[in-house]
């Protein structure tokens, strides 16, 4: 159906037919099968779909539309500061615009961007027919684009954040921000974080187990090495800002004081926590795009990726390095010297990586040919305005430079060249190079020159006499300036730049408007690219799965695509007669067994409308209305959930070539076994921070500790403990007698055991973190007393959210049990309640030591 | 995925051995000064800290190596016994040159410790 | 202490403008013609270093734009200076100088302007239509 | 009155940290120059790498193509280059941070939104000297900076003397520098601190030791008499209206202590944290409409005065020099 553009080989350089697993012509039917199994729905009900090439254009089209309304708040500041004491906007205004513009571009831009391509492109990439969970990004989809609709609204109100994106306490506590400003961005963009994650442990299991057999990892596309380091930052990253957003946001609903000197509380901890996701996330939105370029710098030079490992080694680095750098934004804020230069050197050595990217991309267009089109030319750019950068970066990560230029329109212009160069010249760049993917024509290529030319030239206008501005005092941030200090005819350039941007992006949408169609005969590969998602496709993605055998798979083997096509690979039906792809083992790539996934659903767009409305609701003060939306979401999920987990359709079946594989399979080879030990990681370093602050609490306010007589008696800690380990024991029984519970055997009375020792789990838990807080309470102690208080009260309070999940999940595994669903075979529910179970037991456990045991090791 | 081969979770860790290590060095040194120099810790305790922070510094940057070295020798999960070849190559090259960074980035965490006072 | 020094000054040279604006034009003394050169350029910049914009609303003057006395928009072509005086040149650079002085009870201070500070803001707020 | 060059803004502007007067940004500085000079070379140098790999013919660009480019431009020469910067940054940080000697002036500034309290420790027998958004300073001697605020986090921050240092509520951090020459360097809150963040600026104005012992003298007194009736009014307008809860004069019964220090008000180069030029008539401006002119600062706007007592008060505080 796709014009692939690919030269017709020479008869002896083909393998031939007999050596592909499936025969053809293939059998009548088969192929109005595999469309209707993965149709999308018509009408209204299209909004429900879930395959990943209409979830991920939502998604790309939503964060671009974020850009834009974000751009906008922009030229309306660049307006303001054209002039001197300018008067355009207000003072109030201009707080506002700034804070959405960076949050914006922050959390409803730039990350979503990035994630969505990954939704779009990663299964086309590794031929998988979708990604494991397609509701689950669809739900993650629609999320963003509720909560993220109604974000941006506030400013409508004149009700928007106006303390600057990284929210800083005690700014933000409610003695200095009494209004819903300050709540609307701790709740909106708290939720938008969750959304993110959601998308995070999808793509880690989709690059892990659904690839193309064969493609091991050292064959796996350098876009998902980017992707799986991607997501890997977003596991270790974002639990520090959720966990920050919500002691903030509990300090301003409750008066918990985490952040508030006064009572032992300090405003370095935001930082700290707020930073640590802060700096990662830098190179959460530059790995994809450095993926991205990576994958089209060998199309457009047609030749492969020079120095492949190098490229993996250096995003690999690079993901650890992330997390080395956090203090680097609080270098003017009086930690001692040697801690900070620890810092530097994370700085210096995180500043490798990018190099060697950029090399191996120098390497790549020296050994092949480059052809000048539009996506070439924003690859260029960004390689210019990137470098740039780079260059400035390291100067950053110097610490007495850094004491002049922090929060200066130096780092501006520094975060500018990186996230601009590094993130939205590849976007564009990649907008022109898929384009012919998804819509029948390509974008303009004449047009995009002109798009190019003005961007680039207005982006390097408007930011390169920044450097100048803020080493010659600028402070950011700054509504208004005096005239006099040399600062006027270096903001006006910069805003004039800002409109030729502008003009650059009006041209692109305008050309978008024009040409952009979304249809199933696309372009296809125009650019001659070697890589499986240039396969021809349709809404099943590919007729069969590919064996592959190299990096470009479509350079080197020139008769795949007709292969693939004629249905000559893995699976080139639907043998459940449901949606499934191929899971493969996560190093190698072998087929393990076909995974039945679920189709559309109106519970994944209900559900998501329910839970941002609950935080919206929440956020302007209406309780009532918001627990009723909180309880239809949870209603939804459930819905959705119940279908999840199908059981065996049939023993095996064969996908051709010989394999036979199972339909279902349970414990560490399933892929919802993967993702629950990714949310597992998630939970496990929300936790991890949560200790850090309380030895941070510590180290500065040691004086709101309690003495060791003021804390429960030695006996009280005890008695959570027995309990949180009596109902972990009780599941392991529940475990062991659903093992002899044989399939389809739900009615026997063999049942029952499980039955009651998973009903026997659920009170005793509850009762663990009840009599935990009993004995907290029995102290005297107050969450509002101290930041101790605070600390120790929110230990118990994320057990009890854990604990009322844990209720939720082992009534929903009883209710699947009553219904029949459940058995020794068909357990996958049963897995993931216990997983869950026994990590909030570990974690209920290692807070009652800590509690109980640090204040008397260190308050004899 | 279990047995006698080595499981995923053991390659992926051997294959980010050198940063692994950079990472617990990195946490360990900038802990110990942050809580002693918070805490203030005596004046023993800061004169203490260059040494603590040389030891470990060495002692990481020398782990780092013997992983290089493992990787040079085609030893360790997920080189050793894997029989595709390429995949052995990746293995070991990638190994390699992530201890080879580790190593660098190691040394540079240590530099402060000889040319900064602690705590000041 | 300003004020006491430089009344009787003033009150000349308002008996001279006062005179001047008997007859035909005021224009008879050239040291007085309204000037949109280089004194109104010289003006707008006394304008905005003595801070006029903290009580008014001034067009082209960077600054504050205040609103404790009335916007000066127009200025040029208003017909009296604060209500009372002829919006002569040389009435006006008397007025911004020691406005108390000819209008006691007057909310706008004494402003610490020499005799030609004084014109050059006077030529630059008639060049306000 | 002749237009600044761009060359004069850069080199010599108020706020430029490309315009050092003393030893800490001088420093600061030529790390700057020097990373600034390396990164063009660098910069230029992997620009012609880029544009060799397009436009050589294929024949003359093999050298560029394979994985010893990589390695030797993206591993070894970074490493190389950045180890030396590394060591050359440290030891610029260490002679940055410097202990009390004997002769360190110590002055405390206090952030506050949105504006800045400087109280100088007693010296001899002198006491110590209470003034705000101003802060005049001896060359030649080492200058401790105490920094504290009293609410949200501010950042103090005078490019040509130094680089800048957070004011973190719970926390004390001090910043010691050296003034090279007199004159007047301007400073600025860069940490956004709410509202009026961008209305927080303040001058330094540093004198020859002789001078700076006359200022403190100066400073030392308490507020002038009103000299006038028309002064004298201004004062009592002043306590009648209550503006002693806030401010203090000293010699008067004003003692407030929320606002700024009025004792030698008159004698400030500017007012407002340094937003406005200091004159009755701008006094009069501030007074009458603050909240209009600095929304969300602290000072109720005063629009009570008939319009002689709005300027007998300004002509009061501008007499208290």
């Amino acid at each position: 159906m796709t014009a692939t553009v690919h030269k017709t080989p020479r008869a002896e350089e083909r393998t031939g037919p007999a050596g592909l697993p499936n025969p053809a012509p293939r059998p009548e039917g088969e192929i109005e099968a595999l469309k209707h199994v993965w149709r999308a729905p018509k009408g209204l009900n299209f909004i429900t779909v879930v395959n990943n090439t209409y979830v991920g254009l939502f998604y790309v089209g939503t964060a671009f539309l974020f850009f834009i309304l974000a751009g906008i708040l922009a030229l309306i500041m660049r307006t303001q500061l054209a002039v001197p004491q300018a008067d355009i906007v207000s003072q109030g205004t201009y707080n506002q615009l700034f804070t959405m513009h960076g949050t914006m571009m922050m959390f409803l831009f730039a990350v979503p961007a990035v994630e969505a391509m990954g939704v779009y492109l990663l299964p086309n990439m590794q031929a998988a027919r979708d990604l494991p969970f397609p509701r689950l990004s669809a739900y993650a989809f629609w999320a963003y684009f509720f909560g993220g609709l109604a974000f941006f609204c506030s400013l409508l109100f004149q009700v928007a954040p106006d303390t600057g994106w990284f929210m800083y306490p005690p700014l933000t506590g409610t003695k200095y921000s009494p209004g819903i400003n300050a709540d609307f961005w701790l709740l909106g963009i708290g939720f938008i974080e969750i959304s993110a994650i959601a998308g995070a442990i999808e793509i880690i299991v989709g690059v892990l187990k659904t690839r193309a057999p064969g493609m091991s990892l050292d064959k796996l596309p350098v876009y998902a090495w980017a992707m799986l380091v991607f997501a890997a930052l977003i596991v270790f990253a974002f639990p520090a800002v959720i966990l920050c957003t919500l002691l903030l946001e509990i300090e301003r609903a409750f008066g918990w004081p985490f952040f508030i000197a006064e009572k032992g509380g300090s405003a370095m901890l935001w930082q700290h926590l707020f930073w640590f996701f802060g700096h990662p996330e830098v190179y959460i939105i530059f790995l994809p795009a450095a993926g991205m370029v990576s994958m089209m710098v060998p199309t457009i030079a047609q030749t492969p990726l020079v120095g492949y490992r190098l490229v993996v080694l250096a995003i690999v680095a690079t993901g650890f390095f992330s997390f080395g750098v956090w203090v680097h934004h609080m270098f003017a804020t009086g930690i001692p010297q040697l801690s900070l230069s620890f810092f530097s050197a994370a700085s210096m050595a995180v500043s490798v990586p990018s190099g060697i990217q950029v090399f191996a991309w120098i390497a790549t267009i020296a050994n092949g040919r480059l052809q000048l089109t539009t996506p070439a030319l924003f690859i260029l750019g960004f390689l210019f305005i990137f470098t740039l950068g780079g260059l400035t970066g390291v100067m950053v990560g110097m610490v007495p430079f850094d004491w002049q230029v922090h929060d200066t329109y130096f780092v501006v212009a520094h975060f500018h060249y990186v996230l601009i160069g590094g993130m939205v010249f590849p976007l564009f760049a990649a907008f022109y190079y898929w384009t012919p993917l998804a819509s029948r024509k390509p974008l303009s290529e004449k047009l995009g020159r002109w798009v190019f030319g003005l961007m680039f030239v207005g982006m390097n206008v408007t930011f390169f006499p920044m450097h100048l501005t803020g080493l010659i005092g600028m402070p950011r941030r700054v509504y208004t300036y005096p005239a006099g200090l040399g600062w006027d005819w270096l903001n006006m350039t910069s805003t004039i730049g800002a409109f030729m941007i502008a003009a650059g992006v009006a041209l692109f949408l305008f050309d978008l408007v024009r040409r952009f169609r979304i249809t199933e005969d696309n372009a296809g590969n125009i650019w001659n690219a070697g890589t499986l998602e240039w396969l021809p496709s349709g809404d099943y993605a590919n007729r069969s799965i590919p064996r592959v055998t190299s990096r470009e798979p479509l350079w080197d083997q020139p008769h795949l695509a007709a292969d693939v096509e004629a249905g000559r690979y893995y699976l080139p039906n639907a043998p459940t007669g449901g949606r499934e792809t191929i899971v493969t083992s996560p190093i190698t790539a072998e087929p393990q067994y076909v995974v039945q996934m679920p189709g559309p659903s109106w519970a994944t767009v209900l559900g998501a409308f329910f839970t941002a409305a609950f935080f919206i609701l929440l956020t302007v003060k209406l309780v009532i209305p918001a627990i009723v939306c909180a309880v239809i979401a949870v209603g939804m999920v459930i819905w959705w959930l119940w279908d999840t987990d199908p059981g065996p359709a049939q023993a095996t079946v064969d996908i051709g070539g010989g394999i036979r594989l199972p339909t279902y399979v349970t414990g560490p080879m399933s892929h919802s076994w993967w993702a629950m030990v990714v949310l597992l990681m998630v939970a496990g370093t929300l936790y991890a921070c949560l200790l850090f602050s309380y030895l941070f609490l510590w180290t500065v306010s040691p004086d709101v500790w309690p003495k060791p007589d003021a804390l429960p008696e030695l006996p009280w800690p005890l008695l959570p403990a027995v309990l949180y380990a009596a109902s972990s024991l009780a599941v392991v029984l529940a475990s062991r007698s659903l093992r002899r519970v044989p399939a389809g055997g739900a009615g026997a009375a063999g049942v029952w055991p499980m039955r009651i020792a998973l009903a026997a789990a659920i009170p005793l838990v509850v009762a663990a973190v009840a009599t935990d807080l009993a004995a907290q309470s029995g102290t005297g102690l107050q969450p509002t007393e101290s930041a101790y208080g605070a600390v120790v009260y929110m230990f118990v309070s994320l057990q009890g959210f854990y604990a009322v999940v844990l209720v939720l999940m082992g009534v929903f595994t009883l209710a699947r049990s009553l219904a029949g669903k459940l058995d020794g075979v068909r357990r996958g529910t049963f897995d993931n309640t216990m997983l869950l179970w026994h990590f909030a037991v570990v974690q209920g456990l290692v807070g009652l030591a800590v509690t109980a045991l640090f204040p008397r090791l260190v308050g004899g | 995925m279990r047995g006698a081969r080595p499981g995923f979770l053991t390659k992926m860790l051997f294959l980010n051995a050198g940063l692994v290590l950079w990472a617990a060095h990195f946490g360990f040194v900038y802990g110990l000064t942050g809580v002693v120099c918070a805490r203030g810790l005596g004046t023993a305790w800061p004169a203490a800290v260059p040494f603590v922070v040389a030891f470990a510094t060495v002692v990481a940057a020398g782990l780092s190596l013997v992983v290089l070295f493992a990787a040079v020798l085609g030893r360790g999960p997920g080189i050793a016994g894997e029989p595709d070849p390429a995949l052995r190559v990746f293995w070991r090259s990638v190994t390699g040159g992530v201890a080879v960074f580790g190593f660098v980035a190691i040394v540079w965490s240590g530099l402060p410790a000889v040319l900064i006072r602690p705590c000041a | 202490m300003m004020g006491r020094r430089v009344r009787p000054v003033l009150v000349c040279s308002m008996l001279a403008g006062w005179l001047a604006g008997c007859g035909e034009s005021p224009t008879t003394d050239p040291e007085w013609r309204p000037s949109t050169g280089g004194a109104a350029a010289r003006g707008r910049l006394v304008v905005e270093r003595v801070g006029c914009g903290v009580c008014h609303v001034i067009p082209r003057v960077a600054g504050p734009r205040g609103t404790v006395g009335p916007s000066l928009a127009g200025f040029g072509s208003r017909t009296f200076v604060a209500g009372t005086l002829p919006n002569r040149p040389d009435v006006l650079a008397d007025f911004v100088r020691d406005a108390p002085s000819l209008v006691p009870r007057t909310a706008m201070p004494p402003m610490p302007l020499d005799r030609d500070a004084a014109r050059d803001v006077a030529s630059f707020l008639h060049t306000l239509r | 009155m002749a237009r600044s060059s761009i060359i004069d803004d850069v080199f010599s502007g108020l706020q430029s940290a490309l315009a050092p007067a003393g030893p800490n940004a001088s420093g600061i500085a030529e790390l700057s120059w020097i990373m600034f000079a390396a990164a063009a070379v660098i910069f230029v140098v992997v620009m012609v790498f880029l544009a060799a790999a397009i436009l050589l013919p294929p024949g003359r660009r093999g050298w560029l193509s394979g994985q010893g480019v990589v390695i030797a431009g993206g591993i070894v020469f970074p490493v190389v280059v950045l180890t030396a910067l590394l060591v050359y940054g440290l030891a610029l940080a260490r002679t940055l941070v410097r202990e009390d000697t004997p002769d360190t002036l110590r002055i405390h500034v206090i952030g506050e939104q949105f504006w800045w309290r400087v109280r100088y420790e007693r010296e001899g027998e002198g006491d110590e000297i209470v003034t705000a958004n101003e802060i005049h300073v001896p060359t030649g001697r080492p200058i401790r900076f105490l920094l504290t605020t009293r609410d949200v986090i501010h950042s103090f921050w005078i490019p040509s003397l130094a680089g800048k240092l957070d004011m973190i509520p719970g926390q004390t951090n001090g910043l010691t520098l050296a003034v090279e020459r007199p004159g007047v360097y301007r400073g600025q809150c860069a940490e956004f601190c709410g509202g009026a963040h961008a209305l927080m600026a303040f001058d330094v104005v540093a004198h020859a030791p002789a001078d700076f012992a006359a200022w403190r003298e100066a400073q030392l007194r308490r507020a002038v008499e009103p000299a006038t009736p028309l002064l004298a009014r201004g004062r009592e307008l002043f306590l009648a209206a209550g503006c002693g809860a806030c401010h203090a004069v000293r010699g008067t019964p004003a003692t407030g202590s929320i606002g700024p220090d009025l004792t030698h008000v008159g004698s400030r180069r500017s007012i407002a944290a340094g937003s406005f030029p200091n004159n009755q008539g701008t006094l009069a401006g501030w007074i009458a409409d603050s909240q209009h002119l600095k929304p969300s600062n602290r000072m109720p706007s005063f629009p009570v005065f008939s319009g002689e007592d709005l300027r007998a008060v300004a002509a009061y505080l501008e007499s208290l020099k």
